[in-house]
């Protein structure tokens, strides 16, 4: 940890800790999935990072969806978004979730992911390694750093818009609106 | 198989059988003849249930169910060794009013591949005990699955007809 | 020193507790083969969780996790840290009943979440500190017996004529059967059952998140240290070895070296449980329930019966 | 004791995939469980219908994620089957090795899926540690970590680079060298014994009724394997054991995967000796934009590592196939054995035999 470290410590210890202990929830949502265990084990070892995974969405602080999302799955990453206490940030992996990827005519699965939910960051790739795993991650960081990465306060901001997306989607949510003022 | 061939045509009047060189019996039948069949072959020693399928011959107004057994390598040693073939069997039913028989009274593990192929070309199982959704949530217009269900345009019309925040905002802001 | 000891010790624990929580997880990456977090990254944890926002359940489920951590510090008042101590009476009965109060709160706070996973995960709790209270009383009442007092800081300056409790040996078998719950005292593997991530995800602190979870991992590390420090109190005499500190006993210097003796000798104890932890799946709640009655209740029982003849 | 519904999945670390059981629990027994696939629906069957022959490849095998390789096997066969494409000598063994890698490689990983769902972190740690020296090989040999898309129809992509069997088989001498560690500490932990004899026990007739495949049936003692029922690839030219156990519970399963896992191993040993060390490994084919394949219907088998694997495809004359069905293990395992399996067992082993079915989602869903 350098001086310049330290200081940013003093100023806004939250954003800081919110950087290095990313607790992750993660859906196992098509074949990202795969690469992670690699990531959080030995060889790679995610931990060093200050990223372990956790059990609920309550405790965590990033969200990553590995992978296409087919619409029973987005039900469900709604949901756990909505869940996860602010600050919190989205990471999208695979190109699946950017624009469909190879399933652009799959009728099951959404075309582009930040349509329903503000994400922050994309993994690129199909399946992206485990390195690109952590240089997402290290971006993630210096988006955090500018004030960059600030997927919940649009969430927020524009929630009427996001909430009409999801209810154009799927007819009936089955859930109340998480803030007020949720119609357009 | 041949021994297994003569039997069948003894037993069942309505059946067309070719055998393949690979162990493969193809066995033609109507769509009413279907569980006596298997409940036939599975007295037999054909006891594992493989796989249901549909085929949708849009051109021909008609469904083609395949029924795919075969056997348990130890519970068919009766047979030689060489018997141990896989049994297709194939029942057509009409396109418009496609209702077939269950047959999970006789193969048990049935059960998620008719809800599947209910769900995927709405056929109706008749005597299934639970037809609901394994793994669709939306409801589509066509059953995906048949032919005619064209998920290029049916993906225009959903998933792309939903604008992007940014649009959304501005369509907002502007009326 | 008493007043100090008020501020110092609840501070002590908890840096100690934050510090071994971090150590563990350092020790338990290089039995994997890696690298590890650094050993702050507790520290790191719980700022971050102050840092979000919580969502609460209603009334008891704040009340719950805060009756939780102030029952935990409490516990540090009675629990001499070398010789450090706020209060001399009460002693082992007290303590008994303070320890229960810990995942009464947490308890509290999971039945207001009205989560499913997290009610299971109350019930084990409950089933695995009845399942450990009856060897853990029987080898406390060997101790007070022994030593014909409940005060714990007594028991302590006992020993430290003689060094350690294992010296006199008809404390060996109840020393043996604390060894063998303290586990399940502290919620390692094999009875990390309460919080099983991968059956109940985390159990009864499944709906905790922001400050919640903060003042949860507080209350954990506490638990921590608790766990630990009773052991070495009782059995490896607490802040002492073998007399050493004698001849300068009485002065700062002696009670800073007790601390550090008290500190290296719960390490050694931790590390000890982090390697069972690290080679020994979880228990299922009756497995764990089966065991914990059968055999160190029943070397408990014969350490108790051996010291009540003696006496 | 009041009836609790309670949701598995699809959000939880105990899972392998994205898959839900609905649980009706009394207590800690469950009463009742209800597979709720379709989370990760695709609708693979019908988008291949839409694709080239040759196109289909990189659908096919993200089917099944933790083991793609056999899923190229079985569409690669098929369309041999139906173009009448013989795979020359070398390109069998090479076959036969890159699948029997890909089967320690996805035993390492349910090994892990195992460990993990236990709370056995180490032996987890080690497993997928393992799984990573096989995937540096294979990333060797096609030049990706995951999805190799290495077979084609015909034979392999391309030949084994230089001295890469050796590099092969020091790996696979380092990975069994571990294996008297995971003995001492998982398969014979007296914990982990507890933790699954008995748990999850499928009898060979119901394993048989409801249609088991796989090390499912291997577990109740009846060696039931494609690889020497109805030999494809190189497999009928080494000879092999098939492990089998009679307990038909977890723990049987479990040791049934190892010794499997083992026995792939020797077996890679034997068809790198008797490999021919020279010869073509791919027949041509005609060019994939205008190859037609002419009409007919196959049904072709192998064994994955998850059990039987079964293809149905339908070729109209056309560019493109006309019909395919996959017949996954894991649906037989997810959906019909495992809710049988978990009727009366405890809330805290669902994962536990979940894993030991090694059901993978994907699988179900397509």
């Amino acid at each position: 940890m350098d001086r310049n470290q330290i200081s940013k410590w003093f100023k806004n210890p939250g954003k800081m800790a919110n950087k290095y202990s990313f607790h992750v929830v993660y859906f196992c949502t098509g074949c990202g999935i795969i690469e992670i265990p690699p990531s959080i084990t030995t060889r790679w070892d995610a931990e060093r990072f200050g990223i372990i995974p956790v059990a609920t969405p309550r405790q965590a602080n990033l969200f990553l969806i590995t992978g296409y999302v087919s619409t029973k799955t987005l039900k469900a990453i709604i949901r756990t978004y909505e869940q996860m206490p602010e600050p919190k940030y989205t990471v999208a992996f695979g190109s699946c979730p950017i624009n469909g990827g190879m399933y652009y005519d799959s009728y099951n699965t959404i075309t582009s992911l930040d349509k329903y939910i503000p994400v922050d960051g994309y993994i690129a790739g199909c399946m992206p390694r485990p390195e690109a795993i952590f240089i997402g991650v290290t971006h993630l960081w210096k988006l955090i750093d500018m004030d960059k990465a600030d997927g919940y306060k649009r969430y927020r901001r524009d929630y009427k818009f996001y909430r009409a997306n999801q209810e154009q989607l799927f007819k009936e949510l089955g859930w109340p609106p998480l803030f007020k003022d949720a119609s357009l | 198989m041949e021994e297994l061939k003569k039997k069948l045509l003894a037993y069942f009047t309505d059946l067309t059988i070719q055998i393949h060189d690979d162990y493969r019996m193809c066995i033609n039948t109507q769509k009413e003849t279907v569980v006596s069949l298997l409940n036939y072959l599975k007295n037999m020693g054909y006891e594992h249930f493989a796989l249901l399928s549909c085929i949708d011959w849009i051109d021909k107004g008609e469904f083609e169910l395949i029924y795919i057994l075969s056997a348990y390598m130890e519970v068919c040693d009766k047979y030689q060794e060489k018997e141990q073939g896989i049994i297709i069997i194939k029942a057509r039913i009409s396109r418009d009013d496609a209702k077939v028989i269950s047959v999970i009274n006789v193969f048990e593990n049935a059960e998620p591949y008719e809800r599947e192929l209910h769900e995927m070309f709405g056929i109706k199982f008749e005597g299934h005990p639970r037809l609901t959704p394994l793994m669709l949530e939306r409801e589509y217009e066509i059953p995906p699955f048949r032919k005619d269900f064209d998920t290029l345009k049916y993906v225009d019309n959903t998933f792309g007809k939903i604008p992007s925040i940014e649009e959304r905002k501005a369509n907002y802001e502007r009326t | 020193m008493k007043i100090l000891s008020l501020f110092i010790s609840p501070l002590l624990a908890l840096i100690i507790g934050l510090l071994f929580l971090g150590i563990s997880r350092k020790i338990t990456a290089k039995i994997h083969w890696r690298c590890g977090p650094p050993v702050y990254q507790p520290l790191i944890d719980v700022i971050r969780s102050f840092s979000q926002k919580s969502i609460s359940h209603g009334a008891f489920f704040d009340f719950g996790i805060i009756l939780s951590l102030s029952s935990s510090v409490v516990l540090i008042y009675f629990l001499p840290v070398g010789d450090l101590y706020a209060m001399t009476s009460g002693g082992l009965i007290a303590f008994l009943y303070l320890m229960l109060l810990g995942p009464f709160g947490i308890a509290l706070s999971s039945a207001a979440s009205g989560n499913p996973n997290s009610s299971i995960g109350v019930s084990r709790k409950f089933l695995l500190a009845l399942a450990y209270e009856v060897p853990l009383l029987l080898v406390l009442l060997t101790v007070m017996t022994h030593y014909n007092t409940i005060s714990l800081v007594e028991i302590v300056n006992i020993q430290a004529g003689t060094g350690m409790a294992f010296s006199s040996w008809a404390l060996v078998l109840p020393g043996i059967a604390y060894f063998l719950i303290l586990p399940a005292v502290l919620g390692v593997r094999p009875f990390e059952i309460v919080s099983a991530p991968q059956e109940i995800s985390s159990g009864p602190v499944a709906e905790f998140g922001g400050k919640h979870l903060a003042f949860y991992t507080l209350q954990h590390a506490l638990q921590l240290f608790v766990g630990l420090a009773l052991f070495v109190n009782i059995f490896l005499g607490g802040g002492t070895l073998f007399g050493l500190l004698n001849p300068i006993a009485g002065t700062v210097w002696a009670t800073i070296l007790g601390i550090i003796i008290f500190l290296v000798k719960m390490f050694i104890v931790l590390v000890i449980e982090l390697f069972i932890n690290a080679v020994y799946p979880r228990f299922r709640i009756e497995q764990a329930m089966r065991y914990l009655w059968k055999w160190p209740t029943l070397i408990a029982f014969v350490g108790l019966v051996i010291v009540a003849i003696l006496n | 004791m009041r009836e609790l519904e309670l949701f598995f999945g699809p959000q939880h670390l105990g899972m392998v995939g994205n898959f839900s059981i609905t649980l009706k629990v009394e207590g800690d027994r469950i009463l009742k469980a209800d597979a709720n696939p379709g989370f990760l629906h695709r609708g693979f069957e019908k988008l291949m219908e839409n694709r080239t022959w040759m196109q289909n490849f990189p659908l096919v095998c993200r089917i099944n994620v933790v083991e793609p390789d056999h899923m190229e096997l079985i569409y690669s066969m098929a369309v041999e089957k139906l173009a009448g494409i013989e795979v020359p000598e070398r390109g069998k063994f090479i076959r036969s090795i890159y699948c029997e890698m890909a089967r320690v490689g996805s035993h390492l990983f349910g090994l892990w899926a195992y460990a993990n769902m236990l709370g056995f972190d180490t032996v987890a740690h080690w497993a997928m540690y393992h799984r990573d020296l096989l995937l540096d090989l294979f990333e060797e040999l096609t030049g990706a970590r995951v999805y190799h898309i290495y077979l084609r129809p015909g034979g392999v992509r391309r030949d084994f680079p230089d001295g890469f069997t050796d590099r092969l088989v020091e790996t696979l001498h380092k990975i069994g060298g571990k294996v008297p560690d995971y003995n001492a500490t998982f398969f014979e932990n007296s914990i982990f014994k507890k933790r699954a004899e008995g748990i999850g026990t499928v009898t060979r007739e119901e394993a048989i009724r409801m249609g088991a495949v796989g090390h499912t049936i291997k577990a109740t003692g009846m060696k039931y394997d494609i690889r020497k029922i109805e030999p494809y690839d190189a497999y009928d030219q080494v000879d092999f054991d098939i492990p089998v156990r009679t307990g038909g519970d977890a723990y049987s399963r479990l040791l049934t995967i190892r010794d499997d896992m083992i026995e792939s191993v020797h077996m890679i040993f034997k068809l790198i000796d008797k490999m021919p060390k020279s010869g073509e490994v791919y027949t041509k084919t005609p060019n994939p934009f205008k190859w037609t394949i002419p009409e007919g219907e196959a049904y072709v088998r192998c064994e994955s590592s998850r059990g039987e694997l079964g293809l149905y495809i339908v070729s109209n004359g056309g560019e493109k196939p006309y019909r395919v069905h996959f017949n996954t293990p894991s649906y037989n395992h997810g959906l019909t054995v495992l809710e049988k399996a978990l009727v009366g067992e405890s809330v805290s082993d669902v994962g536990n035999i979940m894993i030991s079915l090694y059901v993978v989602a994907p699988e179900i869903d397509r």
